[in-house]
């Protein structure tokens, strides 16, 4: 028998088939392919955002006041001659930066709250589930509303409003992933063996769930990125000192502008849209990869 | 039936309590009182601390927050909504003016996106895999990666500034002009519209094509029913199911939208005001519209679950449970 | 009702390594807004059953009799209601019901199952070394390459590669998948295993391997088996003694045989005729019983096949009949006012 | 048309299908020919994947997007003319007077067959008006008679209510309600008892039965179950990987069969009465991927008895009155 086993150390394969099969399946959907490769360019371009303007995205520049696209500046300039290109890309990192956090720690609260929910279910479970369909049945808008009324305005407090908000949709998912997955034979076998609860909700349950919360993660992403935004649009985002994407499209709520200074909201706007929807075609490539049905 | 809709009605109760306990905490926790709201700057520093307390106390601001509450309440109740702050007038009064303008907005929208996401969702079902199906899923997704604002601001460019079809900002009251009126809302009620559009699209499509799949379809196929009789009698009414749930998640998201899409279109609407509100630190008047903005969801939302019933018979009915060993 | 009885195979048996006695399981039905009970699924409804060292005694019955219920139950996967399920450790003979956590726990390596849904028995992100590694640790074997070695061992006894053990379910077919199954339940060296439907998901011609592959296990490694099957010609090729379940009970027990030649229930009889057979030389009657099995929730009073039953007389809608063994063969149990069986008076010690 | 009806109520002559898969092609059935005589019943077994339930589909002309037919021909003859089922557009009108009305199909699965959202009445009475103008009342007074005679109780009631309120016998019984409400010559039972319970399959088998001798209409059905075809066939086709191995009527099957796909079937399910002492002689391996298919006979990776020659596709074989087998070991034309 050791012989076997030393034939089969050989054997082994170096990644693992499953893998192999999800990245298969991911680069057989190609928009999902072009959808991450937005998203890694518009990412790279901004972090490499020093590399390629050598302006400060705060700087004021009176004598350079509102100048149309030119190659000094790429995007032109805003209302107080601060280059639009560079407010673009170090605004990117803000607004990526933010969407991504609120989502990442939305994740983590709704996957802590879930699988507590899932394992344990009673009376804890009926309240959460309360708490989720009341705060999801507030407009999200008015709630984060609110919350940057009361808490005062940062990116920081957007952040934790978007967390707040943003852990519902995953604690659904998971503690309905809990639940099915709880019935499913394998979960009962591992019973069987008189595995602990505990365990069995981390080495077995946890693992089937990451997929719709990775896909998840995607949608809120893309989400909080539009709802950021939206509310640095309408003023009550982040503070104007910082540049986000909403931010620098604020400018455009004067007609002046949308029919005169149109690089002043395109740019920013396209970004959004750009990185979003790379967001969403990755997000829907995964889910196609992550889809028990398919299992 | 009846039964069903009154339990329904039964849980909008401790809904409401919650979200007005909300608001009311939300109140307590914003800076000043309503005595600051009452009084003008120069009368308050005019007033020694005692004088002040004296008067908190008349007030029954120092009661427990739980008397304060059902006190608030009561008095919302009794249509007392206090007064804004910024403008002088009762809050009342502002709600009645501005929060049906609005409820139009949203409702047009609403329905306006409804038909054409059906329609569309539809029909790419039905041609699944041709290149109209194909186009479709790339615009749903492109629908809601947009920023709604940014559609606003697009559509100003070219159909308000541009072509000059629809005017760029305003409203004018439906009783005032009935067709100046319509002009005015359809761009803010397309650029708010099209991201439920969007995802009901693929939504549809998505439900439709579940739907499809299922037995009871080639039943009615194997009855020799003409394929419209199959897609509108069997398809499309069970499809319309976890699509009338869709729309109902999508709900608050629509009304948080109008809020942002009144700004771009300086659309006199409650979100509007909202907004100045809390420029102006009028936090009466903005939890007064968030609550009732909140309970308006709450409302349209029972009712899209109440129609999900009505197309169910399992729901309506109490499907009959078996559960247990097998 | 068999506690006492002097000349049945009782728990003093040396060879019954399983006695399930007056097991209940009850699920709650709950309605309304605050999830009041109003009722029970009546799952497992007061059965005794005792299972020899080394035997298969196999389960049948239709969907919602409870076999299921009742094959969980033996693993522990449901807390029963009520009742006993002592189980012979070594010397011992003790309520599995009433252990300490931590003999509970070893307890869990003695009895093992097999599910009847393949597809699901296995986790989809986990390898074939995963899943029969982790149960080998957790009981105790704590070096890795013993526990290497054991799973290319355990695979190769069903039939499969060693070294598909690096594989994922999805690489396997139904009938493969089933046979890891066995082996994983097979990998902490149980004594007794409680197939649930292990072949019913799998295509006729596959049925057959799996079958087989089961039997020689059982002489290999001396195991003991609960087969549970809707299917009674499977259960009768793999079983030495048959239960036939009805809405929670044990309408008949007795060897596989005797039940065939010499079945004493009516439900016996009519699961019976109804089985189709491929073969076109016998053609015996069909029984054909009238309407749907009742609800657990609510099961007849009396007996509770009077109202399919097409002997049903005047006492058995009013008074339950008893489990008792038939007058010419102990081993042989039935639950029916008509059939002869012995006294219960005579029964006692 | 003749005089004279056909024998035969449905002819096949080398029927394929196939499914794209993405990019793959699934050939699901693969040439097949087959006589269904008027007035009999017809059992198609094999097992999961085998092309059975996917033959009754394109029968009926209802195969998913993704099927299509490359070549083959469908005949239906019937006292209204013959038909040539193939030639014509399966959502056409001709397609669409002939199912439901002279062809009729039940599926395995009698809840998700049901809409859930219609009552059974009117579901049912769906059925007879589009085939024939009656007003809605007699409709569903014939309705309740049908339900009537597949002894449902309290049929006037029931037919008031909706799909999740039977039990699955009962669906089953609306299904074959359903189906024979229009009175046609042929139903085709796709799996019809599979999802029951064996004392209801025992229920529904025997209405099939006596509505058969009653009313006169052919049945094809379907199964995997050895048993309930020889409990219900005169003629039985066996099925394998898209190809029907072996035909004949059941006593040949049973008696005589020669192929050895037909005779490692019979072998390997357990019989009742045949105790644990035989042992059941499985089938090695598994059945191949259909995107896959061996060369020459597809059951030769398989079979004990292959041989070279397997390698190359073997014809049908007639063993002997009507007894066809797809076997290079039934040449000489005995079954041996």
């Amino acid at each position: 028998m050791a012989e076997t086993a030393a034939v089969m150390e050989q054997r082994k394969p170096k990644k693992s088939s499953l893998a192999k099969r999800n990245t298969e399946r991911f680069l057989r959907n190609k928009l999902a392919v072009m959808g991450l490769l937005i998203v890694l360019f518009v990412v790279v371009l901004c972090l490499i955002a020093p590399l390629l303007t050598d302006y400060d995205p705060a700087k004021i520049s009176l004598s350079e006041r509102i100048q149309a696209p030119s190659s000094t500046h790429l995007f032109g300039t805003d209302k107080i001659g601060r280059d639009v290109f560079a407010r673009v890309l170090y605004g990117g990192r803000m607004s990526i930066l933010i969407g991504l956090s609120g989502a990442i720690g939305g994740m983590i609260l709704g996957v802590i709250i879930g699988s507590f929910c899932g394992l344990y279910g009673g009376w804890l479970d009926s309240f959460f589930v309360k708490v989720a369909e009341l705060v999801s049945s507030i407009p999200q808008l008015l709630l984060v509303l609110v919350l940057v009324a009361i808490v005062g305005q940062s990116m920081r407090n957007l952040i934790f409003v978007f967390i707040f908000t943003g852990w519902i949709a995953t604690f659904r998912l998971v503690r309905g992933r809990f639940f099915s997955l709880r019935e499913e034979s394998f979960v009962e076998a591992s019973r069987a063996f008189g595995i602990s609860n505990v365990s069995i909700a981390f080495r077995h349950i946890l693992p089937n769930c990451l997929g719709p919360v990775v896909v998840q993660l995607t949608l809120n992403t893309a989400g909080f990125i539009l709802q950021e935004a939206a509310l640095s649009f309408i003023g009550l985002g982040v503070p104007s000192s910082v540049p986000t994407w909403g931010n620098i499209m604020d400018a455009a709520k004067e007609i002046m502008v949308i029919s005169n200074y149109p690089w002043l909201w395109v740019f920013p706007g396209v970004a959004i849209a750009l990185f979003v929807l790379g967001v969403n075609f990755f997000g829907d490539g995964l889910r196609d990869v992550f889809d028990p049905n398919q299992m | 039936m009846l039964k069903y809709f009154f339990q329904r009605m039964l849980l909008l109760i401790p809904m409401v309590i919650v979200i007005s306990l909300l608001a009311f905490i939300g109140l307590e926790l914003t800076p000043g009182d309503p005595l600051t709201a009452m009084l003008s700057p120069d009368q308050m520093s005019s007033m020694t601390t005692e004088e002040l307390d004296a008067m908190r106390e008349s007030l029954g601001l120092n009661d427990p927050m739980l008397i304060r509450y059902g006190r608030w309440v009561i008095n919302l109740l009794k249509g007392d909504l206090g007064i804004s702050v910024m403008s002088g007038s009762p809050i009342k009064d502002i709600i009645k003016n501005l929060l049906p303008a609005t409820i139009i907005l949203t409702m047009v929208a609403l329905v306006v996106s409804t038909l054409i996401g059906l329609i569309l969702g539809i029909f790419a079902a039905i041609k699944q895999n041709s290149i109209v199906d194909y186009l479709s899923s790339v615009l749903g997704v492109l629908g809601i990666s947009i920023p709604q604002f940014f559609i606003g601001i697009l559509a100003i460019l070219f159909f308000a500034v541009r072509l000059q079809w629809f005017p760029a900002q305003g409203r004018t009251d439906i009783g005032l002009n009935f067709w100046q009126s319509l002009k005015y809302l359809v761009l803010p009620s397309f650029s708010l519209g099209i991201t439920l559009t969007a995802a009901l699209m693929r939504h549809t499509r998505n439900s439709m094509l579940d739907v499809l799949n299922k037995d009871y379809v080639k039943t009615a196929r194997a009855k020799g029913l003409p394929e419209w009789k199959v897609y509108t009698f069997h398809v499309f009414r069970n499809a319309m199911m976890p699509i009338s749930v869709m729309i109902l998640l999508r709900l608050p998201m629509l009304i948080g939208g109008a809020v942002v899409i009144e700004q771009v279109f300086g659309y006199a609407g409650i979100g509007n005001r909202l907004l100045t509100a809390i420029n102006a630190s009028d936090y009466q008047l903005v939890l007064i519209i968030i609550l009732l903005l909140s309970i308006v969801a709450l409302f349209a939302s029972v009712l899209i679950d109440l129609f999900t019933a009505v197309l169910d018979p399992r729901v309506r009915l109490g499907s009959s449970k078996n559960q247990g060993g097998a | 009702m068999n506690e006492k009885q002097v000349k049945l195979p009782n728990e003093h048996d040396k060879d019954v390594l399983l006695n399930i006695k007056d097991l209940k399981k009850y699920f709650p039905i709950t309605a309304g807004f605050f999830k009041k009970t109003v009722g029970h699924i009546r799952a497992v409804d007061d059965i005794s059953l005792y299972v020899k060292r080394g035997e298969t005694v196999g389960l049948v019955g239709e969907s919602g009799c409870g076999k299921t219920t009742l094959g969980k139950c033996i693993v522990r996967l449901q807390q029963p209601t009520a009742g006993a399920l002592e189980y012979r450790f070594g010397e011992k003979f003790s309520d599995m019901l009433q252990l300490s956590k931590k003999e509970k726990f070893a307890a869990h390596r003695k009895i093992q199952m097999v599910f009847q849904d393949p597809y699901s028995s296995l986790n989809p992100v986990k390898n074939i070394f995963t899943a029969f590694d982790e149960p080998m640790r957790v009981h105790g074997m704590k070096n890795p390459e013993e526990r290497k070695e054991k799973i290319a061992h355990l695979l190769e006894s069903v039939n499969l590669p060693a070294d598909y053990m690096y594989r994922y379910p999805h690489e396997f077919s139904g009938g493969q998948r089933q046979r890891i199954c066995i082996a994983r339940a097979l990998c902490v060296d149980p004594e007794l295993v409680v197939c649930d439907e292990p072949v019913s998901a799998l295509d006729v011609s596959i049925q057959a391997q799996v079958l087989n592959l089961m039997k020689d296990l059982q002489d290999k490694l001396n195991l003991t088996y609960v087969f549970i099957a809707h299917d009674l010609s499977v259960v009768e090729y793999m079983s030495d003694r048959i239960a036939v379940m009805y809405l929670g009970k044990i309408m008949e027990i007795a060897k596989s045989k005797s039940l065939y030649y010499d079945a004493r229930h009516p439900y016996t009889e009519a699961l019976l005729s109804a089985i189709p057979i491929p073969r076109i030389e016998e053609k015996k009657g069909r029984i054909i019983l009238e309407g749907d099995v009742p609800s657990p929730a609510n099961p007849p009073k009396g007996c509770r096949f009077h109202t399919r039953c097409r002997k049903c007389i005047d006492i058995c809608t009013k008074e339950e009949p008893k489990f008792l063994p038939t007058k010419d063969d102990p081993e042989h149990f039935v639950a029916c006012h008509l059939a002869e069986t012995v006294d219960p008076s005579e029964l006692e010690s | 048309m003749s005089e004279q009806l056909n024998e035969n109520i449905l002819t096949l002559k080398g029927l394929k299908v196939q499914f794209r898969v993405g990019r793959r092609l699934v050939k699901a059935v693969n040439g097949v020919d087959l006589n269904v005589r008027r007035g009999k019943t017809l059992g198609l077994v094999g097992e999961s994947g085998c092309g059975k339930s996917v033959t009754a589909h394109a029968i009926m002309r209802l195969l998913p997007k993704a099927g299509f037919i490359p070549e083959g021909e469908v005949t239906y003859y019937s006292n209204e003319g013959t038909v040539d089922i193939l030639k014509h557009n399966p959502k056409g009108k001709t397609l669409r007077d002939l199912r439901g009305r002279q062809i009729s199909m039940i599926f395995q699965d009698p809840l998700a067959s049901l809409n859930p959202v219609y009552r059974i009445g009117d579901q049912i009475v769906e059925n007879i008006r589009q085939h024939n103008r009656v007003p809605k009342e007699a409709a569903m007074k014939r309705t309740v008679e049908m339900l009537k005679q597949l002894s449902i109780p309290q049929a006037e009631k029931r037919v008031l209510d909706y799909p999740h309120q039977f039990s699955g016998g009962m669906k089953q019984r609306v299904m074959i309600a359903m189906g024979l409400i229009n009175d046609p010559e042929l139903l085709i039972a796709d799996e019809p008892t599979t999802a029951l319970d064996v004392t209801i399959q025992a229920q529904i088998l025997e209405l099939m039965q006596d509505l058969q001798k009653k009313l006169g209409f052919t049945i094809i059905i379907i199964t995997h179950n050895m048993g309930i075809v020889a409990d219900m066939a005169d003629d039985i086709a066996v099925m394998y990987m898209g190809k029907i191995v072996e035909f004949g009527s059941k006593r040949e099957i049973f008696l005589n069969p020669a192929h050895p796909y037909t005779k490692a079937l019979l072998k390997s399910v357990p019989v009742l009465g045949s105790g644990s002492n035989s042992r059941l002689e499985p089938i090695r391996g598994n059945t191949p991927d259909p995107s896959e298919m061996p060369e020459g006979c597809t059951f030769a990776p398989r079979c004990d008895f292959a041989m070279d020659i397997c390698k190359t596709d073997p014809p049908n074989f007639d063993v002997g009155g009507g007894h066809m087998s797809r076997c290079w070991l039934c040449k000489g034309g005995n079954g041996q």
